[in-house]
């Protein structure tokens, strides 16, 4: 079944050191590459057929599944440490997909250090996270059903990283929009799972419209879309026409990746259940955006321009997470923002060029960690809570859920940048990149990541302060408090959601450490994405004593708000700035009053235009005729004169032309 | 004056008597159209049709073609014109057609179509204006018809028998199918006039019994119909009962005579003529008056009607069977 | 070619035996009707099946091919033959048909609600299943016939007589406006065809004038006028010319329907039964844009390029247009026949930016978009007959109650929206770049279509099978084996074909690259090529770093 | 004389007929009118015939006596079945013929 390809090595020896794809046929223990997919994507289909039939096995054979990808993964990453420079690059032909002439639509997939480290923390985070969801998930009669569309997630995320074209990496991306959706409206007798699953999978859409373009540019322009080509290619195109695709794949990017403009859907998308929220929502699918500018390097370092909106939109995300997420009461919205936010960072360097992918993948990674963790975290505390999200009616669950604390605490001493801890390494690189950006553009950028860092460090301890720690809220009732209100009992998970925490946890300490030890993960991915050392306008321990400094002011200031002064279990009324940031500053209202309200206005005026125009155009042309008819029809009297009369005119009519033609 | 314009005279030429004859039929033929269409009886019209008709004979006589006129005058005048004066004594001989017009500017645009047409007719007439008569010339000098398309000897001799032996000729031969053909026609036109005139019975008669029975169910006129009045001078069954009010009663009249509207109100006519009579009648007494009358003087026409008025009902059987016919026609 | 076994008229002549056979079932035999005509149908798609093996792609431009004389003094003839792109498309016809025929198994068994929605309901029509299954029979013995005929008279004779038995099928049987929808669809249809007729006419006094037939008479012989039009023996005046493809473009566009020509459709497919209304828009509509393809394109190859850029911008309102009123639309079945106004947008699109892309993804889309809409609007079928309504609001919360058949709807709704991995996804993806590389901006505009499809599908989903089980929904039976019959063949074959239409466009694509090259269109080359080496090493320039 | 009188003759009839059947509402006397056309045109034939020399002329306006006895007998066997129904005879009253 599987072809393998002949894209031949002849010109490897030519590319040592240089970015682009040039890879060879994968064979040995590449050529189970496919399985990667595979196995996840045979576990949906099976359950998702199957039916009730595989209700009572079905959790676990999708578990196995997905650790049997993992497992084949960590083979290929084995397989690969064994080869050096361009072995590491292999490529599996599939099958033809679609071919038209030029257009070569190809099943295909493509292996390299940068999808190597998506597919181990897909597989990996994804595997932890399914083993957690069979505890989260115990009581739920659709459980099979939540882990039939958890494979096909982690099959379709898969297929996004290893697709070797574009046209597959759209497939994959879409699919995990598909995927998402699904997860979001898992519970859909709530309208507003169902609505938030659509509001995600509609804004998706906005993006893949970027990203299908893209395609059609690359068509236009190289008459291919294998990424071998087009970004062999990119350097010999047009600046234009690089700038146009740039801005494509950034538009798809912010869908996907909730950046600005494109940002509204992620915090509605917690309604999905927490697993889905840690896996699709923090760790993976919303990070493919990342994934894709750093593919897609060659593109945007083409056109300085496309990069320049690349770092602008990260900007701006970064600082509208870290706003929103500080006024957040609602625990999982309020790391929702935070991924945003985190998210942002990671575009933000993406946009920075070879300068700072590397550092952007990185971060991806340990953020994969540790807001996984912390997600998982957020979920143990909601299953002892009664699936309580409202951080005001948390308060001291540290004694109750020992583990959760300590594992989330990990989490948030790791994404604050604390040092030493996994964040602190990868923020850091990227706050040193913005800076070594250059000009003034590097100075904007360097103080807005810097600033994040702050505001990162004050909403995180805010969680960390009001569910941990304080007075313990949710003893009294909630005023309004339905009539069979009891007080929850908290308590610690089962073991199968709190190894997953463990493990997580581990990986939000010690990732950042390793990963920074002797600049292995950048050296890692070098030969993929680049890379290059910017000039520093300030010393390295400069810019790190900032970043520590501002982080350690963002903790004391939610230290002096959340725990010297006691938090009011009802929001209290606050500073315009605060509600704005509490309605995700005001962004449903944008979107609805520009283009929703607008939207039914037109469809209903087409409606209207539709029935009344079109069809009242041919409508009225019957009544016309009809009319017409009607009045024509009183010629006819009934009287047999009448119609002699006729008759008779009408012989006149002819004798007469007969004669004039005669005549004439 | 060109030798075909000569020509064209010479052999238009026709005899003067023929001439006479038809200047003055034509005048007559005319008027008799005329009539046809103008005359408020339909007999009328009818009969000045006949006179157009005749004339026409006399026409196609006058231009050899003797069968045709024959014909003319036997079949159309003799049967037709017959047929249609039977169907008017049917329909109703004595009414007279309304003239005014009902629909709105028939008559106007008849008029000037008419006329148009008319004059179009003529126009194209006198513009074909005949210059090339071919057989006139030959006709006029006695000798046979020259038939260019036949030569064959036996049409020539049939031809030359007669008018009659030519025409049988041509229908036996040359139109032997459209001939086959009206006798295909005028059995269906025969048949589908019976079937037209015929009408279904679709319930068995009802026999006399039946019906006087029905009458005695329904309670309605148990007894016979009045019969109607029987002044002399008048036509009898047109003349209607009188009812003890004075006033007529439509149903002492024969049907037919009710819907052409044929009746004849007399009665003002007899109280007047009684009046007349009562003053008159003291010094004439050969005036015709029934004796009977004679005796209560005091009240001569009240009892005049109140004996007609009340048949005895022992005289029911004399009437009896009049009335009962009656009913039966309508 | 005569003398090998007549395949093709032995294909269109056993649904009309079918057809005739079931007609003369006894009418208390209904259950007896229905087989036979299954029976028929599956006949149909075995020997649909052995004309597919028969085929060549590498063969010629016509291959199967059969003719007769048929009306002589004309120069009509009964000619068949089959390329790449009717073979698809009768393989779609044969195979949807016994689908059709299961899905509509209990719609023709009681005698249709009266217009003033009284009567009906329970009183069984003496004949009413007989007639039904015999004039979806006819259809399809039609369908077939349009997509193979290659004389152009009688590809006309079968277009129109088409609306015979649809008329019947749409009037006789389905919703209370049936006989409005009905009319309706019979004048809109027929006005077309009579301007085609018109423009055959004109196109057979063309070839007469040219001396493209024997004798100084005319042709209709689809492969010589196009031979002739390519050659340039057949050199008809431009403004002539135009004209003639003014009349054969208003009936396709009719039939197909292009925007503004639209508005019979949603009446149609509201009204008539969900079998039907699949029958209208899966095989009858793709006659029109087949002709498009077909006939337009290579016997008026300079009209068709004059008119392109006005096609394509009906096509692309169509898009949007339809999208937008599908989402405006409160009726399920509306809602789904304005989803097909914007497909054949693609459709159309597809087949006027020639490109071969764009033609073959419009010929792929026409297969693929038969069986999409054909499983959404039986599974919304079977939705509406469970609750006997079709308002949109009526419905909540199915998914609770009938899973299956709400997840059926979903994958039905995801291909609709073309989610990568199902059947329309490719089509409509090659329509696009095929578009994109003539006409960046219809092509742009295009795609936003694909924003508002996702838009239009979801929310039916969620207002229908989402929240809480609504009033009325709650005993909602979920698919029975018959249904589950019809829907997991179409959702597989949306499925196979998503992930491998490799077949199909490898049987289309010589006849779209033929199509082409008589229209003189070639694809536009890249600006920046990538040098395809022997070998395919080539590949070296590396990045910028 | 000019034979070509006739013909006036003919038409003046034809056209007085014509008049008549557009003018009266009694059936017969429509049907007279009807005759009256009919005889006109007999004429213009024989004198057709008789101007060129013909015997074809007379046998026309022989064959159209015929078709017109038929006329005569099966019309008013219907004037005489709608009398029967209607009690008229008048062509106005039986208007049945429209929309």
């Amino acid at each position: 079944m599987i072809e393998t390809s002949s894209l031949a090595s002849g010109a490897l020896l030519a590319n040592e050191g240089g970015g682009g794809l040039h890879s060879t046929a994968a064979s040995g223990a590449f050529s189970a590459l496919w399985l990667v997919v595979g196995l996840p994507l045979l576990g949906a289909v099976l359950l998702l057929v199957g039916g009730k039939r595989t209700n009572p096995f079905g959790h676990i054979l999708a578990t196995a599944l997905a650790l049997g990808s993992f497992v084949v993964g960590v083979l290929m990453f084995v397989t690969m440490l064994d080869k050096s420079g361009p072995g590491r690059s292999v490529d599996q032909h599939l099958w033809t997909w679609a071919p038209v002439n030029e257009f070569q639509a190809d099943i295909g997939l493509h292996l390299d250090q940068l999808s190597m480290v998506f597919v181990l923390l897909i597989t990996g985070v994804g595997s932890l996270i399914h083993i957690y969801s069979i505890g989260y998930m115990a009581h739920d009669e659709n459980r099979r059903r939540f882990f039939a569309y958890l494979n096909l997630f982690v099959a379709a995320m898969l297929l996004l990283v290893l697709a070797n074209n574009y046209l597959l990496l759209y497939v994959g991306w879409e699919g995990v929009g598909l995927a998402s959706y699904l997860l979001i409206g898992f519970w859909q007798h709530k309208p507003s799972a169902a609505t938030a699953a659509k509001k995600a999978f509609i804004m998706n859409r906005v993006g893949d419209f970027g990203l299908a373009v893209a395609i059609f540019l690359m068509f236009t322009t190289f008459g291919t879309f294998s990424f071998e080509d087009v970004l062999g290619g990119s350097a010999t195109a047009s600046d234009g026409t690089m700038t146009a695709i740039g801005l494509m794949l950034l538009l798809a990017a912010c869908g996907k990746s909730a950046q600005f403009p494109l940002q509204a859907w992620l915090g509605d998308a917690m309604e999905g259940p927490t697993p889905v929220s840690a896996l699709i929502h923090a760790a993976t699918m919303v990070t493919a955006g990342v994934y894709l500018i750093t593919r897609s390097a060659e593109i945007f370092d083409a056109s300085p321009d496309a990069q320049l909106a690349v770092t602008i939109v990260g900007a701006i995300t970064v600082l509208f997470g870290a706003i929103v997420g500080c006024a957040k009461d609602d625990i999982k919205k309020a790391l929702a923002a935070s991924t945003m936010s985190q998210i942002g960072y990671m575009i933000l360097a993406a946009g920075l060029g070879p300068i700072g992918y590397a550092f952007a993948i990185m971060h991806l990674v340990t953020h994969g960690f540790f807001k996984a963790g912390l997600f998982l975290g957020a979920g143990s505390v909601m299953h002892g809570m009664n699936d309580e999200v409202d951080m005001r009616r948390y308060g001291g669950l540290r004694k109750y859920m020992p583990i959760t604390f300590v594992t989330f605490g990990l989490g948030y001493l790791a994404i604050i940048g604390f040092p030493l801890l996994s964040g602190f390494f990868s923020k850091d690189k990227i706050i040193e990149a913005a800076f070594a950006k250059g000009g003034t553009s590097g100075w904007i950028l360097g103080a807005v990541t810097l600033l994040a860092a702050g505001l990162t460090a004050y909403y995180m301890t805010r969680v960390m302060l009001m569910t941990f720690f304080g007075k313990e809220r949710w003893k009294e009732a909630p005023a309004g408090a339905p009539a069979d209100w009891h007080e929850p009992h908290p308590h610690e998970s089962p073991v199968s959601m709190t190894g997953p925490m463990i493990l997580l946890a581990f990986g939000s300490v010690f990732a950042g450490g390793l990963f920074a030890l002797n600049d292995s993960f950048v050296k890692w991915l070098t030969p993929v994405t680049g890379f290059s050392h910017g000039d520093l306008p300030m010393s390295e321990w400069a810019v790190t004593g900032m970043a520590i400094a501002m982080v350690a002011l963002g903790t004391a200031v939610a230290y002096l708000q959340y725990a010297r002064r006691e938090v009011p279990s009802v929001a209290p009324a606050a500073s315009p700035v605060t509600v704005a940031a509490r309605r995700d500053l005001y962004q449903d209202a944008i979107n609805e009053g520009l283009v929703m309200r607008p939207g039914q206005y037109l469809t209903r005026l087409l409606v209207w235009f539709d029935n009344k125009g079109v069809d009242g155009f041919v409508g009225g042309l019957a009544a016309f005729v009809g009319g017409t008819s009607a009045r024509v029809r009183r010629v006819q009297t009934g009287f047999v004169r009448t119609y002699a009369l006729s008759m008779f005119g009408g012989t006149l009519l002819v004798v007469a032309c007969t004669l004039m033609a005669r005549m004439a | 004056m060109s030798p075909g314009m000569d020509f064209a005279a010479e052999v238009t030429k026709t005899s003067t008597g023929e001439a006479l004859q038809f200047w003055v039929l034509a005048a007559v033929a005319l008027i008799g159209a005329l009539a046809t269409v103008f005359m408020k009886k339909a007999v009328h019209s009818a009969l000045a049709l006949v006179t157009t008709m005749m004339c026409l004979a006399i026409f196609y006589l006058a231009q050899g073609a003797v069968f045709l006129g024959i014909v003319q005058i036997v079949v159309y005048t003799g049967a037709i014109m017959m047929l249609f004066l039977f169907v008017l004594m049917l329909v109703g001989v004595s009414s007279v057609d309304s003239l005014k017009e009902t629909l709105k500017g028939q008559r106007i645009a008849a008029a000037g179509l008419g006329l148009g047409f008319g004059i179009l007719l003529t126009a194209a007439i006198a513009n074909a204006s005949i210059t090339h008569f071919t057989a006139l010339a030959t006709k006029s000098a006695g000798s046979r018809p020259v038939y260019p398309a036949e030569t064959d000897d036996e049409a020539l001799r049939a031809v030359s028998q007669g008018n009659v032996q030519g025409l049988a000729h041509q229908i036996f031969t040359k139109y032997i199918w459209a001939f086959e053909m009206t006798s295909a026609l005028l059995i269906t036109a025969a048949v589908g006039a019976m079937v037209l005139a015929h009408r279904e019975r679709l319930v068995p008669r009802k026999t006399q019994r039946e019906l006087s029975e029905e009458r005695v169910r329904d309670n309605k006129q148990v007894a016979p119909l009045p019969t109607p009045g029987v002044y002399a001078r008048h036509n009898a069954v047109d003349v209607p009962a009188l009812l003890p009010d004075g006033s007529v009663s439509e149903l002492s009249i024969n049907g037919t005579l009710r819907a052409r509207g044929q009746i004849r109100d007399v009665s003002a006519e007899a109280v007047h003529s009684v009046a007349a009579l009562e003053t008159a009648g003291a010094d004439d007494d050969d005036e015709a008056w029934p004796d009977e009358s004679d005796a209560p003087a005091s009240a001569p026409v009240p009892t005049a009607r109140q004996e007609h008025e009340d048949p005895d009902p022992g005289s029911g059987d004399e009437v009896g069977a009049g009335a009962g016919s009656k009913e039966g026609r309508s | 070619m005569n003398g090998h076994f007549p395949w093709l008229t032995t294909l269109a002549a056993l649904p009309f035996v079918g057809g005739l056979c079931v007609a003369a079932v006894p009418a208390g035999k209904r259950r007896l009707a229905k087989n036979v005509a299954l029976l028929f149908s599956l006949l149909t798609l075995a020997v649909a099946v052995v004309v597919a093996t028969k085929f060549d792609n590498d063969g010629g431009r016509f291959q199967i091919t059969e003719s007769y004389s048929w009306i002589s003094s004309f120069g009509v003839r009964w000619s068949l033959g089959v390329d790449g792109i009717g073979l698809v498309l009768i393989l779609l016809t044969a195979v949807l048909m016994p689908l059709l025929i299961l899905a509509s198994w209990h719609d023709a068994d009681e005698a249709p609600v009266g217009a003033d929605g009284s009567a009906g309901a329970g009183r069984p029509a003496p004949r009413g299943t007989h007639a039904f299954f015999a004039l979806m029979l006819l259809v399809e013995a039609m369908v077939v016939v349009s997509f193979a005929a290659t004389d152009v008279f009688m590809f006309y004779v079968f277009f129109e007589a088409m609306l015979i038995p649809m008329y019947f099928l749409i009037g006789g049987f389905g919703g209370a406006q049936r006989s409005y929808a009905a009319v309706k669809f019979l004048l809109y249809n027929l006005l077309g065809g009579l301007v085609m007729l018109a423009a055959v006419v004109g196109l057979y006094v063309a070839t007469a004038n040219q001396g493209i037939g024997v004798d100084g008479h005319g042709t209709f012989d689809f492969v010589k006028i196009s031979q002739a039009v390519a050659t340039g023996q057949l050199d008809i005046d431009p403004t002539a010319e135009k004209a003639l493809f003014l009349g054969f473009m208003f009936a396709f566009a009719i039939k197909a329907p292009l925007w503004p020509f639209h508005t019979w459709l949603p009446d149609t497919m509201t009204e008539a039964t969900p079998g039907v209304a699949v029958l209208v828009t899966a095989m009858v509509d793709k006659v029109g844009t087949f002709a498009m393809l077909r006939f337009c394109l290579e016997i008026f190859p300079d009209a068709s390029k004059y008119f392109a850029p006005v096609v394509i911008t009906l096509a692309v309102i169509g898009i949007i247009y339809g999208a937008l009123l599908a989402v405006g639309q409160t009726d399920i079945k509306r809602l789904i026949a304005y989803t097909s106004i914007s497909h054949f947008g693609f459709i159309i699109l597809g087949i006027f930016v020639m490109t071969s892309q764009g033609q073959s993804g419009a010929t792929l889309y026409m297969v693929n978009h038969g069986f999409s809409t054909a499983a959404l609007l039986l599974i919304a079928g079977f939705l509406i007959s469970r609750r006997g309504s079709k308002t949109i609001a009526d419905f909540g919360g199915v998914q609770k109650v009938a899973p299956v058949l709400a997840g059926t709807f979903l994958v039905a709704g995801l291909a609709t929206l073309s989610m990568p991995g199902l059947a329309p996804f490719v089509s409509e993806f090659l329509v696009l770049v095929g578009a994109f590389t003539k006409y960046k901006v219809a092509a742009i505009f295009a795609t936003t279509g694909i924003v508002l499809a996702a838009l239009y599908v979801l929310v039916l989903y969620q207002r229908t099978m989402t929240g809480p089980v609504r009033p009325g929904n709650e005993k909602l039976r979920d698919l029975v084996p018959r249904e589950l019959a019809v829907v997991v063949p179409l959702i597989a074959f949306l499925l196979v074909l998503g992930v491998y239409p490799k077949p199909v466009l490898d049987a289309v694509n010589p006849a779209v690259d033929h199509t082409l090259s008589r229209v003189e269109q070639k694809d536009p080359a890249p600006t920046k090529p990538i040098e395809q080496a022997a070998g395919t090493e080539a590949h070296t320039t590396g990045g910028s770093k | 004389m000019n034979p070509v009188n006739y013909l006036y003759l003919s038409a003046l009839l034809f056209t007085i007929g014509a008049a008549g059947v557009l003018l009266r509402r009694n059936a017969i006397v429509v049907f007279m009118c009807v005759e009256l056309m009919l005889n006109a045109c007999n004429l213009a034939f024989v004198t057709f015939g008789r101007m060129h020399d013909n015997l074809d002329g007379q046998i026309i306006a022989f064959f159209t006596m015929v078709v017109a006895a038929c006329e005569v007998v099966v019309g008013l066997s219907i004037i005489i079945a709608i009398f029967r129904s209607r009690r008229s005879a008048s062509v106005d009253d039986a208007s049945l013929m429209k929309w």
